[in-house]
């Protein structure tokens, strides 16, 4: 047998006393794509970051090629041919596209010139052998999230590391994209190269990956090939316990329509659409990426200006220019980019659960914080959010976890109509199945939900009746009975 | 008739009271109320590069003479060197610059005024006890030359104990701070306080207040005779030494003018009030305004002119 | 960087807490004087001005904000309260305790300002840097232009009750402070507005999104600082007897400087009024105690610095690497 | 927040070169002194200093940092250098141009002062408020003790020339500051260096991933303000003829002014040092076009701190808003 690419045994790591990992335990054979599994703060990116350099282990063993290595910082982790693609992006957003991917690698000419263009053709011909459809000299800044993820995971590859760490690359991505990363990955593997996958898409593992490591509570707790193990026993083994069906849907839409939208213009090339939800309906937005459906969310909330457009809810015409009269007309939203728009990274996972129902906790301008504790209690509750307490800074929260406290921030504010855009971004398999039960049981009790999704499987089985958008304009609808994925991707494109 | 003459007033800096009456001096003048001269008041902003600024924005736009208040002893030389390359006379005024290029000097001499307070706070004291000096911004030519003065003062007093000096940078509010702390490292050991000018002497007597002492168990004085101080002499908390800052700008206007125009005969009423100090048709390299104790009997004909 | 960091505001109250015990223990080995409660008053005293100022800095810090203008302000404000307070203008003999009238004006004054300052930041974008920056310069203007240049001398005695009263032997600044102290505690702790001035310093889009007065919340914490500014200005023209209206020069370096010193951070969103109050303290200690020593006013300036570094270190040492 | 104001860069450069434009129109229409080569060539002697101090500035910025010790430095810097360049000093008559020690030493004591500050910084986590402001503090004590306190007179003329001399009729400190601007701008537009600088600002956790010697940058930028400072504290002992240890009292703000005037964000990453130029420019011809006015002193700082706002208000208010 060949030998490990990388060996890691008996990683440990806690943060300020309370352990994030307590037995990590991996191999990595090369040509191999090996998916890391567990459960949303399972440890799973902690593992990743100690192999990067990026935290340092409190405990444990990591072989190279067979020889022992500590890395002290990621510098190190990438000259021993490791590079990584992190859960978080990070982008270096008033650079370009080439200047991000080649940071620190720089070609440089006379008197220690850059040289920009040879830069910018070589990060062209990276980003379009992997048709990603972008331009190397834009700003990292005018890119959409899903776009800034491609660069992430161009950079990743670009180093052409032996091996590469992959934390959830595709969560943001639609899956036309997603199969482009798909194709790269078999060349790599096809090299001889060794990836380590993450992702919460059982069918991505089943589809790409050679064997799995599963973690659960900051432990290794089984290894082996996919070959033996079906999908069942995969998410026991994830979520510690037998769960059935995926989609958890009992609402029967109503008659009468609660949310209705016309002629709808936004500012980023969303025109003239119009559609409506019902009282007890999950309707979906489908599209490909940049379709617009983040910008109508936006329009619906006050957040991009005022253009063109009618929006009636109940029937009565209503005026929306910030978001707090979305919020008073009972709208929610959650955002896709849970960073810049949705959490409040330097506040702790009460306050950030609070934060939009802090008029409803108090005795005049006093906060009642019994009350906020108790709000917070309950959400973490419905949720499931693994967090030590709810004192504790969502920074520190592993990033599903963050999605539901952004999630649970607008349940609390018990709305009408809630606007989700990829609500199940990072979230695992049981709480996803929570996050379902949720929507369920919030439209069944007679609330309208709008849902972004790009994930096929999503949007086939939760929603009623489903929009599809290309270019920022309808291009057609769906009830559940006429739904199928050919059907969606054959009005998507 | 001419046109007017154009005459910049430099001072080192304006928020504070003193140059604030220096400058204001200046548009009293019977030759500025007349028309024949056009004066401008420049601030330097508490910084000798700000004035040298100042200096070249002067000589761009052709001003006549200059009556200058420097910020520094040293590079005010290099700002008077500058206007006098350029053919324009200058006239130092208040504080003193090192340079032999200036046309004369009007301003008081900061060494007798250190000597003339320490005085009459050792006097207070009866040549006995412990004294305090809270120093202006240390490597100013005010702090030196009344540091110098405060020496020689105390020399004739060998057994006076200096208990601390530091600096309380012209500043009321440092130097009550200063005072406090003082107050508690020495107790009532201190009875003298120098204050090398009358703000920090105010300082110092709000903070003996503060303390609950009796402001009248110390001998406290100040140099300036600012507005504040001249109250505080009249009610026996102090002793000031009145600088006639109007006196030196309305001295330095009128040497200015005469360095300009050789016929001008002096129109401002100094050189009738101070006979100790001679017009000398102009000539004179140094006019020396005399300082005024501030006594209870002049106290209130001084504040009058305030008004 | 981040999640340490983030972590900063728990371990570092106590950090510099230590930092702020250990100077007071040196202190009080090395001088008999210092742990009198004579001169514990006086530190208190002496640390109250720039303690109100650092109060109120804190809020607007806390919004991804600055103040530069508060040292000015403190001038205008002295000035034109005091000008209400003179022995002239009382007229009517100036009530003994708490002239309301320059009080009130006082406040207005400095409220006025921070609005000022507080629209241009929340209404027009301006970076805060220079919307202050230019305040500090056009309030001290306006100071020497309303005092022609001159001090306001010759206060009441209510006025003057402000800075050097007392109410059962703790002088009227101390009391001031706490009392600035407790209600601002209270504020950011406890109310719906202190919430949003965290949200909205730590993530001001998600802030919006989250449907909070976003502008509202950032004009008003310039508001509060220009107040606490007056507070600070009037405590300060009692205690001086006159109004200066070279008052108060540089004195917003030493409130951020406290800020800053116990733990809030400058990128907003992170921070502590008590951890401002040890700063102001810490500072204020300094002062005392090397006067105390008697220490060589150069040598002074020099100490002064390192220790400020020193203090700060040890405590960011206590927290984990990056 | 967001898009909007990360668009600034671009358009920010232009806003404010109008702003710029509109008051050097409206200064030589009312005042016919202002347009001259003469004077031109004042203001533009006048911002060097500033000018300089602001690049630098610009680094330390751009990496989310601060450098308040720079008027310390420049002071500091003055009287070291300048005490090797004393007619006594020099004694072996003093080289008539370009003298190499005293310059030498200058730099060498900027940038080793900066990088004080820089190891605070960069290797023990202090705030760089905090770090500089102590510096800022330390350094003028130490420039008062090295001094004495008294200025250093007597300079040879080939120190002074550094501040008085010309090259074919441009002022040398003009031509300094061009040098340091064309050097500053080459590094940060072009270079590995400059690119990281703006890296570690943008976003340090990306910069320390992509294995950038994040440390190593955020002192380095310490040392170059340092450094430049130390280039300010020359030119100006050079010009004032003698080193004055009180020089450059609250230089720092000014500097950090005309960096943020100019469209550098003070959370790093966003940032031109053209646009730095513009707004030191901008400054220069502020305090030079009142003092031309003969605009009275306390109308002056009113002004001034409104046509600062004023300016950076037409530049913000061509953006979208939040
Ligand atoms: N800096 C930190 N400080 C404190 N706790 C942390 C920190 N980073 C992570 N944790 C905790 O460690 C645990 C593991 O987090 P980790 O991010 O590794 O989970 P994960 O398996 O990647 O989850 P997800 O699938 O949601 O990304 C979580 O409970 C998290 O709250
Ligand atoms: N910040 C931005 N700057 C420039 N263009 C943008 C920005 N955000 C979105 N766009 C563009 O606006 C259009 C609509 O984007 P939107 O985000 O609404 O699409 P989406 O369907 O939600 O796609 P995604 O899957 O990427 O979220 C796209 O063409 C996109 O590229
Ligand atoms: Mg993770
Ligand atoms: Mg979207």
């Amino acid at each position: 047998m060949a030998q490990p690419l990388l060996e890691a045994s008996g990683f440990r790591k806690s943060f300020n006393g309370v352990a994030a990992l307590r037995l990590g335990q991996f191999t990595l054979m090369p040509g191999s794509v090996h998916a890391l599994c567990g459960g949303n703060g399972a440890g799973k990116s902690t593992f990743l970051k100690i192999l990067m350099g990026i935290h340092h282990r409190d405990a444990g063993r990591l072989l190279r090629n067979g020889a022992e290595v500590t890395f002290d910082n990621p510098s190190q982790a990438l000259d021993n041919g490791i590079s990584i693609i992190e859960q978080e992006l990070s982008p270096v957003p008033a650079m370009t596209v080439a200047e991000n991917i080649y940071l620190g690698r720089e070609p440089v000419g006379l008197f220690g010139r850059i040289a920009f263009r040879e830069m910018n053709n070589r990060a062209q011909d990276l980003l379009d052998g992997f048709h990603f459809g972008i331009r190397a000299d834009t700003l990292m800044m005018d890119l959409t999230v899903a776009q800034t993820q491609l660069v992430e995971i161009a950079k990743a590859l670009s180093y052409d590391a032996e091996v590469i760490i992959m934390d959830e690359p595709t969560s943001a991505l639609g899956e036309a994209e997603a199969d482009q990363l798909f194709a790269a990955i078999a060349m790599l593997k096809a090299r001889g190269k060794g990836v380590i996958y993450v992702s919460h898409r059982l069918s991505e593992i089943f589809g790409i990956c050679d064997s799995y490591t599963v973690f659960r509570d900051g432990a290794f707790v089984e290894t082996g090939a996919l070959a033996d193990i079906d999908k069942d026993r995969l998410i026991q083994l994830v979520v510690g316990r037998p769960l059935t069906e995926e989609f958890v849907k009992d609402n029967t839409p109503g008659d009468d329509t609660l949310l209705s939208v016309q002629g709808l213009a936004a500012d980023r090339g969303v025109r003239d659409v119009s559609f409506s939800v019902r009282r007890g309906e999950i309707l979906a937005l489908y599209g490909l990426m940049g379709s617009g459906r983040t910008e109508i969310f936006d329009r619906l909330f006050g957040l991009s200006g005022q253009t063109a457009g009618q929006i009636m809810i109940d029937g009565a015409p209503v005026t929306i220019t910030t978001p707090r009269h979305a919020i008073d007309a009972g709208l929610a939203y959650v955002t896709e980019d849970r960073k810049r728009s949705g959490l409040v990274l330097t506040g702790d996972v009460r306050d950030n659960l609070c934060l939009a129902t802090l008029d409803r906790m108090g005795v005049g301008p006093v906060m009642n914080t019994r009350a906020e504790g108790r709000a917070a209690a309950r959400m973490i509750e419905v949720l499931n959010i693994r967090t030590a307490s709810d004192r504790l800074s969502v920074s520190h929260l592993s990033g599903g976890n963050q999605q539901k406290v952004v999630l649970g921030k607008w349940f609390l504010t018990e709305p009408r109509i809630l606007l989700l855009d990829e609500p199940t971004r990072g979230v695992d398999v049981g709480a996803k199945r929570e996050i379902y039960r949720v929507m369920s049981d919030f439209a069944r009790a007679g609330g309208a939900v709008v849902m972004v999704s790009s994930e096929t499987d999503e949007v086939l089985g939760m929603a009623d009746r489903v929009v599809v958008m290309r270019d920022g304009r309808v291009a057609g609808e769906l009830d559940r009975a006429a739904m199928s994925a050919e059907q969606l991707l054959h009005l998507a494109v | 008739q001419d046109a007017p003459l154009k005459i910049g007033m430099a001072a080192y800096g304006l928020n504070a009271e003193f140059m604030q009456l220096w400058s204001a001096a200046g548009a009293k003048h019977p030759a500025v109320q007349s028309g024949m001269v056009e004066l401008t008041v420049f601030d330097g902003r508490y910084d000798a590069l700000v004035q040298q600024d100042q200096f070249e924005t002067m000589i761009t736009q052709g001003f006549d003479a200059i009556v200058f208040a420097p910020m520094d002893v040293e590079a005010g030389a290099t700002a008077v060197q500058l206007a006098v390359d350029a053919g324009i006379p200058v006239v130092g005024s208040n504080a003193r610059v090192n340079s032999d290029q200036l046309t004369a000097y009007v301003g008081s001499n900061d060494v007798e005024a250190g000597y003339l307070e320490a005085k009459a706070v050792l006097d207070k004291m009866g040549c006995q006890g412990a004294v305090v000096i809270i120093e202006g911004p240390i490597g100013q030519s005010g702090e030196i030359q009344r540091g110098e003065g405060n020496e020689q003062a105390l020399a004739e007093c060998p057994d006076v104990q200096i208990l601390e000096r530091q600096t309380g940078n012209w500043s009321r509010a440092e130097a009550q701070a200063l005072m406090e702390n003082w107050l508690t490292s020495h107790g009532d050991a201190i009875t003298g306080v120098i204050g090398q000018n009358d703000e920090m002497a105010l300082g110092a007597i709000e903070a003996i207040k503060a303390a609950g002492m009796d402001v009248s168990d110390f001998a406290i004085a100040g140099v300036d005779g600012v507005t504040d101080a001249l109250n505080a002499v009249k009610t026996g908390q102090m002793a000031s030494i009145l600088q006639d800052g109007e006196a030196q700008a309305l001295g330095s206007i009128d040497v200015a003018i005469k360095a300009v125009r050789p016929d001008y005969e002096p129109m401002s009423g100094i050189w009738e009030q101070y006979p100790d100090m001679p017009w000398n048709d102009g000539a004179s390299k140094e006019y020396n305004v005399p300082w005024t104790p501030v006594t209870l009997e002049n106290v209130d004909a001084l504040l009058a002119g305030r008004q | 960087m981040g999640t340490a960091s983030r972590m900063a505001p728990a371990l570092q109250r106590y950090g510099i807490l230590i930092a702020l015990a250990v100077l007071c223990i040196v202190l009080s080995v090395v001088s008999e004087n210092f742990l009198t409660s004579r001169n514990i008053i006086n530190v208190l005293r002496q640390t109250s001005i720039n303690g109100i100022l650092a109060v109120g800095m804190t809020f607007v810090i806390l919004t991804r904000g600055i103040d530069l203008s508060v040292g000015s302000v403190v001038a205008l404000v002295g000035v034109v309260s005091a000008s209400f307070a003179t022995t002239s203008a009382a007229g009517v003999a100036g009530a003994p305790y708490m002239p309301l009238i320059p009080v009130a004006v006082g406040l207005l004054t400095g409220m006025a300002v921070g609005s000022v300052s507080g629209i241009a930041v929340a209404r027009f974008s301006v970076p805060a840097f220079v919307a202050t920056l230019g305040m500090l310069s056009a309030a001290r203007g306006l100071t020497l232009i309303y005092a022609g240049g001159r001090p306001i001398p010759a206060l009441t005695d209510g006025y003057r009750w402000i800075g050097t009263g007392d109410i059962g032997g703790i002088p009227v600044p101390i009391i001031l402070f706490g009392l600035v102290f407790a209600v601002a505690h209270f504020v950011l702790t406890r109310t719906r507005f202190g919430r949003h001035v965290y949200a909205v310093g730590g993530n001001p889009h998600a802030a919006k999104v989250s449907g909070l007065p976003v502008r509202r919340i950032r004009f008003a914490v310039y508001a509060i600082s220009g107040a606490l500014a007056g507070v600070a200005g009037m405590i300060l023209a009692a205690r001086t007897g006159s109004a200066l209206p070279q008052a108060g020069v540089a004195y917003e370096l030493d409130a951020i400087a406290a800020v800053v010193i116990g733990g809030t951070s400058l990128a907003g969103g992170i921070g502590r009024v008590s951890g401002t109050v040890i700063g102001a303290l810490l500072i204020g200690v300094m002062n005392n105690g090397l006067d105390l020593l008697g220490v060589e006013s150069y040598y002074q300036q020099v100490i002064k610095g390192a220790l400020i570094v020193a203090a700060v270190m040890l405590d960011r040492s206590r927290k984990t690497e990056d």
